[in-house]
């Protein structure tokens, strides 16, 4: 797929840090995550099972439970979605912003009709009368391959797969810039898997919306994205264009998650994924890095630019490397530069990023 | 002579008020494992696989055919005469979560085959224990722990510590990775493969990723509504 | 459990972990939870060493002592046949408890035992078993418990056996439906792998899985059973007067409720507030095992 | 192109779906109706047996009824050869079936009235008594199990929460007689005893009605928090809805549910209740004549009565259970497999 | 907030100064017909409807009633009534000889149980009556029993069923709720004093406490049987006018003269001497009513000894006559022992609210053997089910209340005769004294022997009497004219009119 028409940011998550209090301790489920996504493009999250991938899309709404603590700063358009209102945040989702949360079964109101769970979306967002919402959501089931005469059914009546049609439908209602989805395909059989994500791309790509893919599927961030941020233990440790870091992984996790694929050959990274309670000092992979140098376990790497637009958490990386720079003080700079509101498609900042 | 022989095996679930209703779940499959090799079993969800896997270890009981285990046709056994099969035959199931008695600490799921068979004596029971717990490479801290203190990759290793304790010939591998992250799924994939080596074990390996089942096995079985509809040589 | 303790030792691992004990122990961070405890300790304390703690004879009556006020040498008062009110209070401590006590360990054996066999055995035996046990709670709580004490005539047996009679349905119910779902379950299909007898996966595998749930109904059960226990007194069906019951008491008292309503408000209260005590204990058992009160509700 | 055609394959087998759950409504209402018929068949035994087993021959008490004071051996016998009392157990059971099947619930050993028309007679003040009773419960209970739920683990909801609990533990007869004490005794606002005017049914109503409430408003407050829990609410965050849209049109109906479900069983302790409340406060219901003929030691009596409250609380659950069914789309039919 | 409350007890439809009296009774009339006794209140009610041939005064002396005079020629044997003229029934039919014939016919429950003696009741004209007896009887006392009063003929229909209770009485039956109210209306066609009341509502509360309760709102304006424990309160309240007299009734300790322990003489005296009855009666009874130690007839009974020695509590002798019985504590445990058994027995109370002092009663009683050693254990049953027991002789002893009491006729001592079957007592020369007792008409003879049986009960203690029931009426402040009766069963409302505010 091609990166033409990237442009404009559209949102940019800057020292974004998570904590859910627990009665076991302090959850950092995510820990200085900075990144952006802009407009029209689909930027890929991969990571293992509880690296923090979810509580990252929630937070990006406000979605988080009470006892989740946000620190940073979430940029949509100019505007800190942290600090706005509860009745600006809900001119946000659904509207500006939609999302598909991870588990369709589970995400649709068991006693409403599928149509009126779209419909109600019209109704409530747009004014509209009971009638057009109503052809409004039938048009939305057809548009993502769901015959509309199945509209006043329930939920529980759909396989998983439809669900998750339907789940899409719900989410780009509204026609949002930004797409949440997270893991849209996890438990389909690979058939549905392929139709799901056709569906997804085709009408993401057909609105010029931006996407953010949670996924822990390589081969569909492979495939979909055109950026992929790596995440391990709550950190994003490796960042950059799709293609880049799946056939140029630099750090070592990367490398791992991308080889420990059968057809890859299979290699085995020892140790458990570290606890987000106490992570372990240091460089938080260390502990199963293979090729681990003296001072992981000491110092905590940085996220450094490797290589144009491609930025790494990892000591050897950045020991290997001579353009490093930082990710954090560009952000920084670039703050300041933001004129709120007004998309600036030619912005000339974006050129250093993207040539 | 092959370890497992299984000829037109048939398991027909019965539904209904009558229980007139029939599920073919299985529906005539004839295979044969030689000893220390793997067949894999793929198939859509739901022909029948995990049935497939629980009738040939005579956890359910079979509608037709015969099971033939190491020369002895086990399909018409009555449960007490299934005894000695305890140690011979065993099972890794697909969730990790759910296999092990949440109830019970790891040093006793992992003990329990060995107390329930008399296969060792009690003062060499903790020997026995930590030398499993270390072929699974655990470590030892986790013994007096909770299944839900422990990680789903931890789990899956417990489980097969605790079948490995029993020494068994046969082992069905329900989708054991499939729950897994790629990284874990790596590790207990090569731990298996390091064990069928290490004790010549047999397995009969079920998933659904072909690309999992192709690295696992000798030999491949694509199932399909209940049939064997293909068996494939695995060429290394 | 202790070699296992030992061995851990060995092990040099510090952390012993008593699940249920530790779970309890969790109730130190709810105040009103350990307050319930201890109240029931305290009846229990009672209940126990009545003789010692009562300051007079509960069937001493001193008939030129009727309708005191609480004194020195009365704490509470006197009824209407110039007993202490205080002493058969504290003496009803020991018939309430002991009832509660008593039909929840008989019926929560029979039923634990009747729902683990059923939900295990499954088929026939199963249908007619849970046939039986909708029967009996097809019948509104009291209801049965009331006819049963009345064929029986008056009495503490009476009223043990009914409440016996017609509460172990419950532990039935609740006890098959945790078995049917655990039986379902991949560890119970793993212990059956390993050919042992039905007896020992049940004992094993299923019973200690499904007692959690047991012992919060069980606590629960205490509560209502001391209601059910002095509702039948209060009805006249139970414990006779001059036994100082909760229940006979309070009935005992109504006639002089607008001249003495302290007759009838002390054993009101004490009844409230064990079964409260019960009630909260079942609240925090069950939050610390992490079970939902709608269960609850729709076991009852 | 692939995806439609994929849509398609679906779309027929959830056809298939839909004929199935159609069916499948049926059958489960069916089922439930069978085993209801199974559930008040057992019901008749063990009302059948408790009565056997009760004390004193039946003959010779019809005999009495019949023949007065004086009587002689004879006349028991001859009785107890007419009404088939020497046959055998189960067959005297058949017979009794019979009878039960012609509304027949034979008559009172000691006022000697048609023991089914004296349940009726008495049956309106106990459904009178029981509706205001649930519907006071229903009053008490919704607001206050909604506000906990809502204002989750506050000082609110930690005093709604205490005081449900604490009024799960007040035995009904002890309220009845604090009602008593407090509004006819001293405040002299409603009559402490009696039946006919809304004035009578106040404080039995009020009575039965707070202690079955608190049970509701925890159930409410369960069901609501766990409800708001739930995913879709997050969901429904996340289209952008305000909280009083999520909580009306989304939390409520799911959370409701099981109230109604449980509304069924309420039922079984309204009339339990009923039994104390209708003795303390001389409410001339169901309950009252049951509790006056056990004392009787009418055991007929005792006997249709609570066959009658049984039966009417298996029709009630099976009622709710068919309401469930249609209200809840996603019923699960095996729910008594 | 009172108008309100006037309104839900006496329904809407009453006016400022209505004549309807509403009074409190503690159980429905189960029947009104005279194939069955009209037991518990139904006789205050039945009072109101029907009327008897002879009637009592307030101070128990015979008066007329239905019958203007009667005469016996020969000493008891036949009697012969002679009736009031110009009385019709509520249905307009006459009252004549006719009516007592069928009242007094064979299927009648008191022909059958307590007038056995009856050989044949005949109308000799119109107004005259004759009773031909086996054996001499005062036959005029028994007839001032209310439940067995004068009905008409056409209380039944022409299949002989009943339909509509039919009296001469001074109300007519206007209309009942099962268990909750019976609505009389005036008889303005009475014979006598017609009533100044429109109405009387006989409302059904079978808990005394609650009939208080329901008094004191001002939901009741009369209550019959005021609980003991509420007089001296009710008194005390300003309008309230509570009655007492002195009643024929007296509760008494019946024991079981069959069984172990109290077919033992010495144990019943024990027990006498036990209790105390004068604690009873001014302990737990407030006061009301008179201890009566033993002394089985009321002082304003006929007959009844005004010298007898009775008892007094003396726990010393008590307790020597327990031993000289061979009873001991031997382990220790404050009960005593013989033979290895310990001293226990059942004390049977009724439930009824007919006399709610009973179970306090019961638990003094039980109180007071406890001290001498004995175990009591209390039973409180419904009268129906402590009859059943009684006849089995399944008890040890039974508290209740005046038993074949009619009027101040002594007719009680029968129920420890050997024929019947309540005290299961059997002393041939006590059966012979009550036989000839029973059969004489002479006053001075009858006075002999019932002096005789007076102290044979004391000495023989085949029950233990305990207190004279004093009865109690409190009537509200809008109630005037009200005078009690002493003869328990009647209700005589003659005279009283409401004055409401
Ligand atoms: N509400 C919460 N309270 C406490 N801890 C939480 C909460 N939500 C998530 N966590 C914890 O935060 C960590 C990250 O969770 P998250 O759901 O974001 O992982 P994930 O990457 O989405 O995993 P998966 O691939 O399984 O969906 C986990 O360790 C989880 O236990
Ligand atoms: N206990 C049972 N009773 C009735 N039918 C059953 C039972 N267990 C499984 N089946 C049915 O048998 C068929 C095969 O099920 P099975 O679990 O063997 O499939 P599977 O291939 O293992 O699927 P998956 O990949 O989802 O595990 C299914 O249609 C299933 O519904
Ligand atoms: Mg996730
Ligand atoms: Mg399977």
């Amino acid at each position: 797929m091609s990166i033409s028409f990237l442009s404009t940011q559209l949102l940019s998550v800057e020292n974004l840090s998570v904590s859910f209090k627990t009665s076991r301790g302090l959850v950092k489920a995510n820990e200085n995550i900075s990144f952006e996504i802009k407009e029209g493009e689909i930027f890929g999250l991969i990571g293992e099972t509880g690296c923090g991938k979810t509580t990252l899309g929630k937070a990006l709404l406000r979605l988080l439970s009470n006892n989740a603590r946000i620190e940073g700063r979430i940029v949509y358009r100019g505007k800190n979605i942290l600090s706005l209102s509860e009745k600006e945040m809900r001119s946000l989702r659904g509207k500006k912003i939609g999302i598909m949360l991870q588990d369709p079964s589970i995400c649709f109101n068991p006693v409403l009709s599928v149509g009126s769970q779209i419909a109600e979306i019209y109704r409530y967002h747009e004014g509209m009368r009971k009638k057009d919402a109503e052809k409004k959501a039938s048009e939305m089931l057809e548009l993502v391959g769901i015959d509309s005469s199945r509209k006043s059914e329930y939920p529980h009546q759909f396989s998983g797969g439809m669900l998750q049609r339907i789940m899409i439908a719900v989410a780009l209602a509204l026609k949002p810039r930004l797409l949440i989805a997270d893991e849209p395909t996890k438990g389909l059989d690979p058939d549905m898997k392929l139709q799901i994500l056709e569906i997804i791309t085709k009408l993401v790509r057909k609105e010029n919306s931006s996407m953010l893919l949670i996924t822990h599927d390589l081969d569909v961030a492979t495939k979909l994205t055109d950026r992929t941020a790596v995440m391990y233990a709550g950190e994003i440790v490796e960042i950059g264009k799709t293609a880049t870091v799946i056939s140029d992984p630099k750090h070592p996790y990367t490398f791992a998650l991308l080889h420990s694929l059968p057809e890859k050959g299979l290699m085995t990274v020892l140790g458990q994924s570290p606890s987000l309670i106490s992570p372990p000092s240091g460089c938080r992979y260390h502990p199963r890095c293979s090729n681990q140098l003296a001072d992981c376990s000491k110092i905590h790497p940085e996220l450094l630019e490797h290589v144009d637009d491609h930025f790494v958490r990892c000591l050897l990386s950045e020991k290997n490397s001579k353009n490093v720079r930082r990710k954090g003080s560009k952000n920084v700079r670039r703050e300041a530069q933001l004129i709120p509101d007004t998309p600036s498609p030619g912005c000339a900042e974006v050129g250093v990023w993207h040539c | 002579m092959a370890l497992l022989e299984v000829k037109n095996l048939k398991k027909h679930y019965y539904s209904g008020l009558f229980q007139i209703q029939v599920n073919k779940a299985v529906d005539g499959v004839s295979f044969r494992i030689e000893k220390g090799k793997t067949l894999g079993l793929v198939g859509k969800s739901g022909c029948g696989k995990s049935t497939l896997g629980r009738t040939v270890l005579r956890l359910l009981e079979p509608t037709e055919g015969s099971i033939i285990f190491d020369g002895q046709d086990i399909s018409g056994l009555k449960d007490h005469s299934l005894k000695y099969l305890g140690t011979r035959m065993q099972i890794i199931f697909q969730n990790p979560k759910s296999c092990l008695n949440p109830k019970m600490k790891v040093y006793d799921i992992i003990a329990e085959p060995l107390r329930l068979h008399r296969l060792c004596a009690k003062d060499e029971e903790l020997e026995r224990v930590k030398e499993l717990i270390e072929i699974v490479s655990l470590n030892e801290e986790l013994l007096f722990r909770y299944p839900k203190e422990l990680s789903g990759g931890q789990l899956q290793r417990v489980a097969i510590a605790r079948v490995l304790s029993m020494k068994p010939e046969l082992i069905v591998a329900d989708e054991p990775t499939s729950m897994l992250d790629p990284l874990v799924q790596a590790q207990i994939l090569s731990l298996l493969k390091g064990l069928q080596i290490k004790f010549k074990i047999s397995f009969l390996f079920i998933s659904h990723d072909i690309k999992v089942v192709e690295w696992m096995s000798d030999e491949i079985a694509f199932m399909e509504k209940g049939k064997i509809v293909n068996f494939k040589i695995v060429s290394r | 459990m202790i070699e296992n303790i030992k061995m851990a030792e060995k092990l040099s691992i510090n952390k012993k972990r008593l699940s249920l004990w530790l779970s309890l122990w969790e109730f130190k961070k709810n105040k009103l939870v350990l307050f319930s405890i201890l109240f029931i300790a305290i009846l229990c304390f009672l209940a126990l060493f009545a003789p010692y703690i009562s300051p007079n004879d509960p069937f001493v009556q001193r008939l030129d002592k009727q309708f005191l006020s609480p004194c020195r040498e009365y704490p509470l008062g006197t009824d209407e046949f110039g007993r202490c009110i205080f002493s058969r209070v504290i003496y009803g401590t020991r018939i309430s408890l002991g009832i509660g006590i008593l039909v929840v360990a008989v019926t929560s054996i029979a039923g634990t035992s009747i729902g683990l066999f059923s939900g295990y055995k499954g088929g026939l035996i199963d249908e007619i078993l849970m046939r039986g046990v909708d029967v009996m709670l097809a019948f509104p709580n009291i209801i049965l418990a009331l006819m049963i004490a009345g064929l029986l005539g008056p009495g503490g047996l009476s009223v043990v056996l009914s409440l016996s009679l017609t509460q172990w349905p419950v532990y039935a119910r609740l006890v098959r439906g945790q078995v049917l779902s655990l039986k379902k379950r991949d560890f119970v299909e793993a212990a059956r792998a390993l050919r042992p007898s039905n007896f020992y996966i049940m004992r094993k595998h299923i019973l200690p899985n499904c007692m959690e749930p047991v012992i919060v109904l069980g606590t629960l059960e205490i509560a209502n059973v001391i209601i059910f226990a002095s509702a039948l007194s209060f009805l006249g069906l139970g414990i006779q007067p001059p036994t100082p019951e909760w229940g006979s008491m309070l009935k005992s008292g109504i006639p002089y409720l607008r001249t003495s309503p302290h007759l009838c408000f002390i054993p009101g209260l004490m009844i409230m507030l064990t079964v409260f005590a019960f009630n909260f204990a079942a609240d925090g058992l069950r939050a610390s095992l992490g079970q939902s009160v709608k269960q609850e509700v729709l076991d009852r | 192109m692939k995806c439609l055609r994929a849509s398609e394959i679906k779309r027929s087998i959830s056809e298939n779906d839909r004929k199935v759950r159609r069916i499948s409504m049926w059958k489960y209402i069916a089922k439930r109706l069978a085993m209801v018929l199974v559930v008040i068949s057992g019901v008749t035994l063990v009302s059948f047996v408790a009565m056997y087993l009760a004390p004193g021959d039946p003959a010779e008490l019809i005999a009495l009824e019949r023949y007065g004071q004086d009587l002689d051996a004879s006349q028991i016998e001859s009785v107890r050869e007419a009404e088939g009392l020497d046959a055998p157990v189960y067959f005297q059971y058949f017979i009794w079936l019979d009878h039960l099947l012609h509304l027949d619930l034979g008559r009172s050993i000691i006022t000697s009235d048609d023991v089914l028309e004296e349940i009726l007679l008495k049956l309106p003040a106990t459904i009178e008594l029981t509706v205001a009773g649930l519907l006071i419960s229903l009053l008490i209970a919704l607001p206050i199990g909604v506000l906990g739920a809502l204002q989750k683990n506050t000082l609110l909801d930690n005093c709604c929460a205490f005081i449900s609990l604490i009024g799960i533990s007040i035995p009904n007869f002890w309220l009845g007689i604090l009602l008593i004490w407090l509004f006819s005794l001293t405040l002299h606002i409603f009559p402490s005893y009696g039946y006919g005017s809304l004035n009578h049914l106040a404080l039995p109503a009020l009575t039965l009605g707070i202690s079955m409430s608190s049970i509701t408003a925890r159930l409410t407050r369960a069901s609501l928090m766990e409800v708001m829990e739930k995913e879709y609410i997050l969901a429904a965050r996340a289209r952008g809805f305000d909280e009083y849209t999520i909580v009306l049109r989304h939390a409520l109906k799911n959370a409701l549910l099981p109230v109604v479900t449980f509304a069924g069983m309420q039922l079984g302790y309204l009339l339990g209740g009923a039994v104390i409340v209708e003795t303390i406060f001389s409410w001339p219901g169901i309950g009252k004549l049951l509790v006056d003929s056990i004392f009787a030691r009418d055991f007929s009596m005792v006997q249709g009565c609570v066959l009658f409250i049984a039966v009417l609380f298996s029709l009630s659950s099976l009622a709710v259970d068919i309401l469930y069914a249609v209200l809840d789309p996603r019923i699960r039919y095996d729910m008594y497999d | 907030i009172g108008g309100d409350k006037d309104e839900t007890a006496k329904g809407d439809s009453f006016g400022e100064n209505s004549q309807d009296l509403v009074v409190g009774i503690s159980s429905d009339v189960n029947n009104w017909y005279l194939d069955k006794f009209a037991d518990g209140d139904a006789r205050f009610v039945w009072s109101q409807v029907y009327e008897t041939l002879v009637r009592l005064d307030s101070n128990l002396n015979i008066t007329p009633g239905l019958a203007e005079s009667w005469e016996t020629p020969d000493n008891g044997t036949t009697w012969l009534f002679h009736l009031r003229k110009n009385v019709t029934f509520h249905d307009g039919t006459p009252f004549n000889s006719d009516s007592v014939v069928f009242s007094y016919s064979n299927k009648s429950y008191v022909r059958q149980a307590v007038l056995k003696p009856i050989k044949s009741v005949e109308a000799i004209d119109n107004y005259t009556v004759k009773f031909v007896l086996q054996k001499p009887m005062p036959l005029p006392f028994y007839l001032t029993h209310v439940a067995w009063p004068i009905m008409g003929p056409g209380c039944l229909d022409k299949a002989g069923n009943f339909v509509k209770p039919v009296g001469t009485g001074p109300f007519k039956f206007e209309s009942q709720t099962k268990d909750q109210e019976i609505v009389l209306t005036r008889n303005d066609a009475y014979w006598g004093n017609k009533s100044l009341l429109d109405k009387v509502i006989f409302k059904v509360i079978p808990d005394p406490s609650t009939q208080v309760m329901a008094f004191e709102n001002g939901e009741l304006d009369m209550i019959i049987k005021v609980p003991e424990y509420d007089v001296k309160r009710l008194e005390a309240k300003k309008g309230i006018q509570v009655q007492r007299k002195l009643s024929t009734f007296t509760d008494f300790l019946q024991f079981n003269c069959d069984k172990t322990p109290f077919n033992d003489t010495k144990i019943r005296q024990s027990v006498a001497y036990a209790i105390d009855t004068n604690t009873l009666v001014n302990g737990v009874l407030n006061g009301i009513g008179k201890p009566a130690g033993g002394r089985p007839y009321s002082p304003n009974m006929m007959y009844s000894d005004p010298d007898l020695k009775t008892y007094s509590q003396d726990l010393d002798k008590s307790k020597a006559l327990l031993k000289e019985a061979g009873w001991e504590d031997s382990n220790g445990d404050g009960i005593l022992e013989k033979d290895g058994s310990p001293l226990n027995c059942t004390l049977l109370v009724s439930k009824g609210a007919w006399a709610a002092r009973h179970t306090l009663m019961a638990q003094v009683v039980q109180e007071d053997l406890r001290k001498i050693g004995m175990n009591v254990e209390i039973q409180v049953l419904d009268e129906g089910a402590i009859s059943k027991l009684e006849g089995v002789g399944n008890f040890g002893m039974i508290l209740r209340s005046g038993y074949f009491v009619w009027g101040p006729y002594p007719k009680h001592f029968f129920i420890h005769h050997s024929k019947s079957p309540y005290s299961h007592y059997h002393n041939e020369t006590y059966d012979q004294l009550v036989d000839a007792a029973d059969s004489t008409i002479d006053p001075q003879k009858q006075k002999e022997f019932y002096y005789a049986l007076q102290a044979f009960v004391i000495k023989e203690v085949p029950a233990f009497y305990l207190v004279h029931e004093e009865k109690v009426v409190a009537t509200g402040p809008s109630v005037k004219g009200f005078v009690i009766t002493a003869e328990d069963p009647w209700l005589d409302l003659s005279g009283v009119y409401l004055e409401r505010k």
